[in-house]
């Protein structure tokens, strides 16, 4: 599984990409955030408010209810401001 | 069309190459983003726009087909660019070509009110304060409102 | 700004122009008004827009000064063709500058509704039935219509 | 006072401007339009659809009850078809 960051997301937890294996038990993107928190001060940072954070899994918006498994790549990131 | 782009580019080029020889054209809408000075208390000396590479083209590929499925288009083109921009620079580039011109007007502001709060870009500011990462504007979200149907995910 | 010209226009040196070194833009709406083939029954070949030489200019400086009077604007330009013009030809260029899009979008879109009802223009197509005036049409009277205030005289 | 005439209006009158000098019984738009429908078949038929001419007194868009005198340019136009 490909966790990917972007912007203040990313520098909080001073990783742009990883490959992380989570344990079974795992099986929403709300666990996966919740189990992330456990990798250390910056990632517990970058994740402490679900408020602001966005996610994609495969690259498609999603809800903290939706289904994580082995292979997907889910990104985390902060509400967008292009245009 | 999408592109997404370091690269700067021209409204004029853009333009006949969306319109080419269709003569069912009557009206092209354009807007243009360009980086504004003033933004907070301090003046801006530049922005890096980051964004998501695959998820990006995704998206805009996404939006382009809802637009031509809603409005009756001829053309439509969107380009946005990534990196580090100055003040007065282009970021952004949404053409629509109708044979009628409410349909451009609509569906160029149904791009650009989309853009600003689907397509995964973000901006971080410089400025005398040091680097700041841009916060989503409440407003923007209520501009994208008017345009939705009954998108299950946010 | 106004021009009223039988000359074409180049979009990105128009929009140069417009926004100059002017920081404070952060979105520029334009609008090209193109001559379309497909009108009625008959594909024209060509049409030849009349104008009132003087009235025109002062009816196009005086709704380009309500423009900036109901949107904060910080540039706009107006550029009208007259003579013949053949299918493809771009007739009409609004562009509207702001700090903000959503002034550069219903500014654009408020002038160009009003053009179509205001300004002292006809247009006559060639097609193969030979040489016929433009009708003016009520979807038109109707689109300016929403923007009105309570002008008196119509 | 000086007439000027676009579009179809001018085809039809076959004049696009003219110099004229109404009687004073001609005090508004209304009546100069009437007095210049006795000037030809043309000016007749050209204005013979007050619901299609529009009207401007020295470049201002007016109403037929809108006064005219001596000095005044008059346009008599058809519903404007620009943009």
């Amino acid at each position: 599984m490909k966790i990917v960051y972007f912007a203040w997301l990313r520098e909080k937890a001073g990783v742009s990409e990883e490959q992380v294996s989570p344990p079974a038990t795992v099986k929403d993107v709300k666990g996966l955030i919740e189990w992330l928190c456990g990798h250390g001060a910056g990632h517990a940072e970058a994740l402490a408010d679900l408020s602001v954070v966005r996610v994609a899994v495969n690259q498609e918006y999603v809800h903290l209810d939706h289904p994580v498994e082995a292979g997907d790549e889910i990104a985390l990131f902060p509400p967008v401001t292009g245009g | 069309m999408i592109r997404v782009q370091r690269e700067d580019f021209d409204v004029s080029a853009e333009m006949a190459a969306l319109t080419g020889d269709n003569h069912a054209i009557g009206g092209v809408c354009v807007f243009v983003g360009v980086v504004r000075e003033e933004t907070g208390e301090e003046a801006l000396s530049a922005m890096t726009l980051e964004h998501y590479p695959g998820m990006t083209e995704k998206e805009l590929r996404r939006i382009e087909a809802e637009a031509r499925e809603r409005w009756q288009l001829e053309g439509c083109l969107i380009i946005h660019r990534y990196g580090r921009l100055e003040p007065g620079q282009q970021i952004v580039l949404v053409a629509t070509a109708s044979a009628h011109r409410h349909a451009a007007f609509e569906a160029c502001q149904f791009l650009t009110d989309w853009l600003k709060t689907k397509a995964p870009f973000w901006k971080l500011e410089e400025s005398g304060q040091g680097p700041r990462w841009v916060e989503a504007k409440d407003s923007d979200d209520a501009a994208a409102t008017r345009w939705s149907r009954d998108d299950a995910a946010e």
